[in-house]
């Protein structure tokens, strides 16, 4: 033992000292492969998807690989793709939000009631619409950051008092959609169809794309999408690191808010008609959290991208499509989607194993 | 196979009402060498996915598509996107809102298979009708049409203000204990039936959705010993239904055939493919009327009905 | 004898059974760097999350060059200049390296793009990491964009005190900066302590290691169960002197300042 | 500087040491109050749970608190009472089962369907249907464990192909209380009522109750139960610590698994009959977690108790049954227990924080 | 010369981009202390972590007393009598002392309830849990059931310690076990590895305190860029040698065993 020796003036003087290399192993198209997984995750799900599209395609031919078929999901899914987008953002900062399905219904009938029972011009009632999820947005927030509530129980919670006030709000009328395209078409602005090509777009269709792609867009290139990362990631160390945990938790709940706003004008733009009992409000919760789960964005929070959860969005559209072309009955068809989830997932986590 | 093909759209899977439907069309289909695809909604009320399904059933060039709508006047311009594009679209047990939204429609009248059960519980009590103490199984909080129609038809038969005729739960006769829901099934029939024992338990009348609803509420009613005392209605008459009022579950029942509309439907949509003909209505109303029949065991002056042999012999579960 | 910079009196900070604070009082000189010593679970990281907001504490007062102040969050703290490292690290494991380092105080692009887009500056977040860590002699570290759960335990302490040393500018405060950090590593940060006290901001080092205590502290304030038993002068008193009042082996008298 | 100071012998000779002892402050009532608070979490729940029968008591008067109406609310539970303890044990390991109540259907209508298809006698019918839900369980666990599948999509899987298989396997038939009663009626065994001084309870009523007891007592007093807290804690920790993941991961999904089946028995007790299209198969899962949650159970496992679970499942129980009683309409009602879940949560938030 | 314990040849870890270990060697020989000693993020901890079953190396092998093995789980270097401490510490958070301490290897009650009712005996392994922790000097601990998460950095470090020396039958590995520890604590760090050496037991101990190394190690192993560059008598090279090497300084000749 040399306790005298003064060991550290060893390191007094600074060698010129460069970053450690090793051995650069794995080059080539493979490992630019990895490296592309590693830095853009929602890679895997979009194989997943591309996968399922090929196995459909030779499946049905091309009566699957139609524009028509093709364009066609992109239609079916919009409404849960803005939902999963929505959800997505939530479930970043380790919440989750029930309410998603109800919120967007509650916002269609009220952008309908708004034009239909008291008069307000469309242009207006759709804002009204918007401000009133996003309000809900907030009162979620409110609860979850400063009451200090989980996500679930707060949102569990407005979700049935969403539907409920939705029901009792319209006393359960249909507004036909004969009568908005007389009256108020700028509700079903959003279904405004258009073609390139022999496919056709909607309006909402396009809308979805823009909203994914502006919030995959702030989500990684601007501070407030990294502080959504960081509060889900750890909220406490977040918060320790100088990040304002309730700021950006509340300002999360309220875009979601507007979002399901925005889900309830897709709506109305794909039904043409506004139903207070539409499905979404009672399952557009599980289908938006499936897409968002599939995506590979993890429940705990922090970790995944909002393009897969698009992505996810859109397997769970191939898959219902495909099958339901295929003539599957509707029990076979769930029990089938019900295996492809798990095989989805379970396909991601493989190439993500072998890919680490 | 070149019969064409036809789809079949459904509320949901999960009813055996709509297991029978599906059953008749595929038999028949087979028949007539057709192809048939079959389609459901998640839950009561689901107008979504039946959107997607006629979507579907387009991109399938299909010749005809049978559906019963979860909601009536949502789906009109989907089912109007199917006739744009040459399909044969016909209304099953639920008739469109317009009705000619279809090319036809083969139904039973929901509000009738209320009125009918209404007028029954009515003539059973006599007098005692008028103090009565009527509780009513719903189906969802939605309150989706089939249940809405049901529920003020028998308020109609039974002699009850319907205020707004498109809810439920807006009248206000003394009569009534209150509503709640049951999903339509045997859980949901006993806790609602629970509950509203629980504010009343001198209910002496019971309207149900349908009938394992039904079955349900005698399960709460017998767990207080009084199952003997309560009157239960119902709609549907399925087998077991039929078979429970032989039981003395149930009172009395409105039976409808959903075999029967299957099958006419897929005949039609096998006609149309072939020549492009169309189906006519009967006569004197808009719509092909399949029928509705009270059945019940204890016959009152009045309201016709056939007995519990008949029912059984054109039940369909 | 001029003012103190940071003031505590009479904290107290209760965990149900556990008292952690015991109505202690604290210090801090403007420009002196004060080490805090004690046994463990003696209450210095208690005494320093309710100096910097992370806690409230149940009783006691605090006072920023005289004024008093509370800190409902460490925000707050940081707002007026105080810059923590906690001895849990307070990172974001799945974020980047320069993701963590530039937490809440984020680089914007010039031009349109940073103003009405709002873009990061990566490039200039990831080169001004790298410098930083470099600088602490972590060359170890291959990719800045590695998140940082995947770094070495040293690797991500140098992280943490990387990050406060750039951007305290009133107080920077680290609770045990070289606890894992290598032979190296920890001169590295030793050096940087000075060349902050050089810039003039006041430091609290919280340290378990002696000689590293007894070269750079200008005072050391003496923690023991839950309050400050006393300060002393380094200069003025041995390394086993400290050890032993600290760990209740002998007791100080004639103390610099009794507690 | 001292270097050469060998300032570490000081601590050489070890003087006589004793635990560090602080004032002690707060005792008395409150204090004791405290303690018992942070022994055992669900008095939180119980206190809830106790506030809302006094709330509905002082509303509703004798109605409310009459024999009928108390034992009414435990036999409206009983299936969501063990459903929920099946639900916490999953939530405990950071998981969670979608699957808990279609798996609870399905069960019930095998023990139906092999007595009246296959002629099995209905003692065996009962084992075999266990036996089902104890194997679906074991194949959650193992995607969970073994392949690495999130719980959530797993289960979410599983709950679609569970649900699908029920309507396919019983082709929506019922079983009728009135058969069952004449030709198998140990299938209705967990029905069977006994009175005690007017207040009438069921067998089932009283499995739940022995349910609760015993998984509290495994949970907290053997080895097993601490496993399960370690590795919904920190899995990794767990597993460096020496707990068998896998073990435990497996061996909490196939008693779920098990649990599910006698809850599908308890529902041939309650309703008499077997019918795949009971409720709890669409929405037992979420009915569960919410009694979880309110429980006071961290959906980021680890922290909770099975005890909490139970008190909120009878939270909501007496909640919807006082809201009936006091005479809402469905729909407010709906509405109402939204707001009251919401509150509730509130409420043991607010007894945590000033207890903290 | 005796057959090492434990050895290792050709160890590989990939971690993407990142390569951890690169081709090492390593031997542990019977009752021996063998310090590891390297820069941050030289790869120590995978190494460890390598040998004790918490990663699977993508290349090369492990020898158990000359027996190739190949640990999948912590589990089952474990059963093999291979104790360690991580420096993560693998605790769980929400459990308390008592229940980190026993995890894994429970005490029932005896008689009927344990055999039976598998009743756990707390009385006994609270008694045990605060018997190690006061032999450590940790006396701060007010209450053996508080649940770790609220324990002082040290203290936690503390009681994983005291779980590896009580319960390690063929090797304690110890990884940076006094980083966070005060320095009577570490001292009885120190003594206490002094003592599970004269059990007969080999021990691994990472630490970057050069003067703790070279009090107690028998020999060390120092780790550089991933892999081992020399391991020296503590008694033939000084630690400015040591702390050379490892950091680059220098370049070890005729070391005992070249890399
Ligand atoms: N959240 C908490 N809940 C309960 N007790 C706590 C909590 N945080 C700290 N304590 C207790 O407070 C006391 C002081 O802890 P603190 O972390 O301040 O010690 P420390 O002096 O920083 O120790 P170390 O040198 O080991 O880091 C300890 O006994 C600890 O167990
Ligand atoms: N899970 C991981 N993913 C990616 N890189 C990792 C991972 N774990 C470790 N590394 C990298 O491997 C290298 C070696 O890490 P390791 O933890 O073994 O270092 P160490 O020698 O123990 O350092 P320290 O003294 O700081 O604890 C580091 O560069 C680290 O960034
Ligand atoms: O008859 C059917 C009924 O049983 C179900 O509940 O809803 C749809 C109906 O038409
Ligand atoms: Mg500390
Ligand atoms: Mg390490």
């Amino acid at each position: 033992m040399a306790e005298a020796d003064r060991y550290e003036d060893v390191v007094r003087t600074r060698s010129d000292e460069k970053f450690a290399e090793f051995e650069d192993t794995g080059k080539g198209l493979w490992g630019r492969f990895h490296e592309l997984l590693h830095t853009t995750p929602a890679i895997v799900p979009l194989i997943v998807l591309l996968a399922a599209c090929v196995v459909f395609g030779l499946v049905l031919g091309s009566k699957f690989f139609s524009p028509f078929a093709l364009t066609l999901i992109l239609q079916q899914v919009q409404i849960v793709g803005v939902l999963a987008a929505a959800q997505a953002l939530i479930i970043l900062t380790a919440g989750i939000d029930l309410s998603v399905g109800a919120v967007a219904v509650l916002c269609s009938v009220i952008m309908g009631q708004v034009t239909f029972r008291y008069g307000v011009p469309a242009v207006l009632a759709v804002p009204i619409g918007l401000a009133f999820g996003t309000a809900i947005g907030a009162i979620n927030g409110w609860l979850v950051s400063k009451v200090k509530l989980p996500p679930f129980i707060v949102t569990l919670g407005m979700w049935q008092i969403v539907l409920a006030v939705n029901y009792l709000y319209s006393a359960n009328e249909t507004i036909r959609a004969q009568d908005i395209e007389a009256q108020a078409p700028f509700l079903q602005f959003l279904g405004t169809k258009f073609n390139v090509g022999g496919a056709v777009f909607t309006l909402g269709v396009v809308l979805m794309l823009l909203l994914v792609l502006v919030l995959a867009y702030v989500l990684r290139s601007t501070a407030w999408g990294r502080h959504v990362y960081a509060v889900g990631d750890d909220p406490e160390a977040a918060q320790l690191a100088g990040v304002d945990r309730h700021k950006t938790i509340m300002s999360v709940y309220m875009l979601v808010g507007f979002i399901c706003g925005l889900a309830g004008w897709v709506m109305i733009g794909r039904f043409g008609s506004v139903s207070p009992s539409a499905t979404t409000g009672v399952i557009g919760n599980i289908q938006a959290i499936t897409a968002v789960v599939i995506g590979g964005i993890s429940l705990f929070g922090g970790r995944g991208s909002i393009l897969g959860a698009f992505f996810g969005a859109l397997i769970v559209g191939v898959f219902e499509l495909g099958l339901r072309m295929a003539g599957a009955d509707p029990q076979w068809t769930y029990l089938l989607i019900g295996v492809l989830i798990i095989a989805a997932v379970t396909v991601d986590q493989w190439i993500r194993k072998v890919t680490a | 196979q070149d019969g064409g093909s036809a789809c079949l759209i459904t509320k949901t899977d999960t009813n055996p009402f709509f297991v029978k439907m599906r059953e008749g069309a595929a038999a028949k289909a087979e028949e007539l060498g057709m192809t048939l695809n079959s389609y459901a909604g998640k839950v009561d009320g689901d107008n979504e996915s039946q959107v997607a399904a006629i979507e579907t059933c387009i991109a399938n060039g299909a010749d005809g598509i049978l559906i019963t709508a979860s909601s009536t006047s949502a789906i009109v311009p989907s089912v109007q996107q199917a006739r744009d594009a040459g399909i044969l679209v016909i209304a099953l047990d639920t008739p469109l809102d317009p009705i000619d939204a279809a090319d036809m429609t083969f139904a039973t009248d929901n509000f009738l298979a209320g009125e009918l059960i209404g007028q029954w519980a009515a003539a059973k009590l006599g007098d005692a009708a008028a103090d009565a103490r009527v509780a009513f199984l719903d189906l969802d909080v939605s309150q989706p049409t089939v249940g809405v129609l049901r529920d003020q038809g028998f308020m109609q038969g039974f002699g009850i203000d319907l205020a707004d005729p498109n809810k439920w739960g807006d009248e206000d006769d003394s009569r009534i204990v209150g509503h709640d829901v049951t999903q339509g099934n045997e859980e949901g029939g006993r806790k609602a039936m629970e509950n509203l024992l629980a504010t009343d338990p001198m209910i002496n009348v019971v309207y149900t959705i349908n009938e394992p609803a039904a079955a349900g509420a005698y399960e709460a009613l017998k767990a207080i010993g009084r199952e003997n005392d309560v009157l239960i209605v119902s709609v549907d008459g399925g087998c077991p239904g039929v078979q429970n009022i032989a039981d003395g579950v149930i009172g009395a029942t409105s039976q409808q055939y959903p075999l029967l509309m299957a099958s006419k439907g897929i005949e039609a949509i096998a006609a149309f493919a072939k020549d492009g003909s169309k189906p006519e209505a009967t006569e004197g109303k808009n719509f092909f009327d399949t029928g509705v029949k009270l059945v019940t065991d204890q016959p009152v002056e009045g309201v016709e009905s056939i007995s519990v042999e008949e029912g059984t012999n054109l039940c369909w579960g | 004898m001029t003012s103190p910079v940071l003031e505590a009196r009479g904290l107290v900070k209760r965990y149900g059974k556990v008292t952690a604070l015991d109505h202690c009082d604290f210090d801090l000189m403007p420009g002196e760097i004060l080490a805090v010593i004690g046994d463990n679970g003696a209450g210095k990281s208690t005494l320093i999350k309710a100096l910097s907001g992370a806690i409230q504490p149940n009783a006691g007062e605090i006072f920023l060059e005289g004024k008093p102040v509370s800190f409902d969050s460490p925000n707050d703290a940081r707002g007026e200049g105080i810059e923590t490292v906690y001895q849990t690290l307070a990172m974001s494991p799945a974020l980047s390296i320069a993701d963590n380092m530039f937490m809440g105080r984020e680089l914007r692009m010039p031009g349109f793009m940073g103003q009405y887009f709002r873009k990061l500056d990566r490039k200039r977040m990831e080169e001004f990491s790298r410098q930083k860590l470099s600088e602490l002699g972590l060359m170890t570290i291959q990719n800045i964009n590695q998140p940082v759960e995947t770094l070495s335990g040293g690797q991500r302490q140098g992280v943490a005190v990387a990050r406060a040393a750039a951007f305290g500018s009133r107080v920077v405060i680290l609770d045990e900066p070289t606890a894992a950090l290598g032979v190296k590593e920890s001169r590295r940060v030793l050096d940087l302590i000075q060349e902050v006290r050089a810039r003039g901001i006041p430091i609290i080092l919280i340290s378990h290691n002696m000689p590293h205590v007894f070269e750079v502290a200008d005072r050391v304030h003496i923690h023991r169960l839950g309050k400050r038993l006393c300060v002393i002068d380094p200069k003025e008193h041995t390394m086993s002197d400290a050890v032993a009042y600290m760990t209740g082996a002998a007791v100080p008298e004639g103390v610099a300042e009794p507690a």
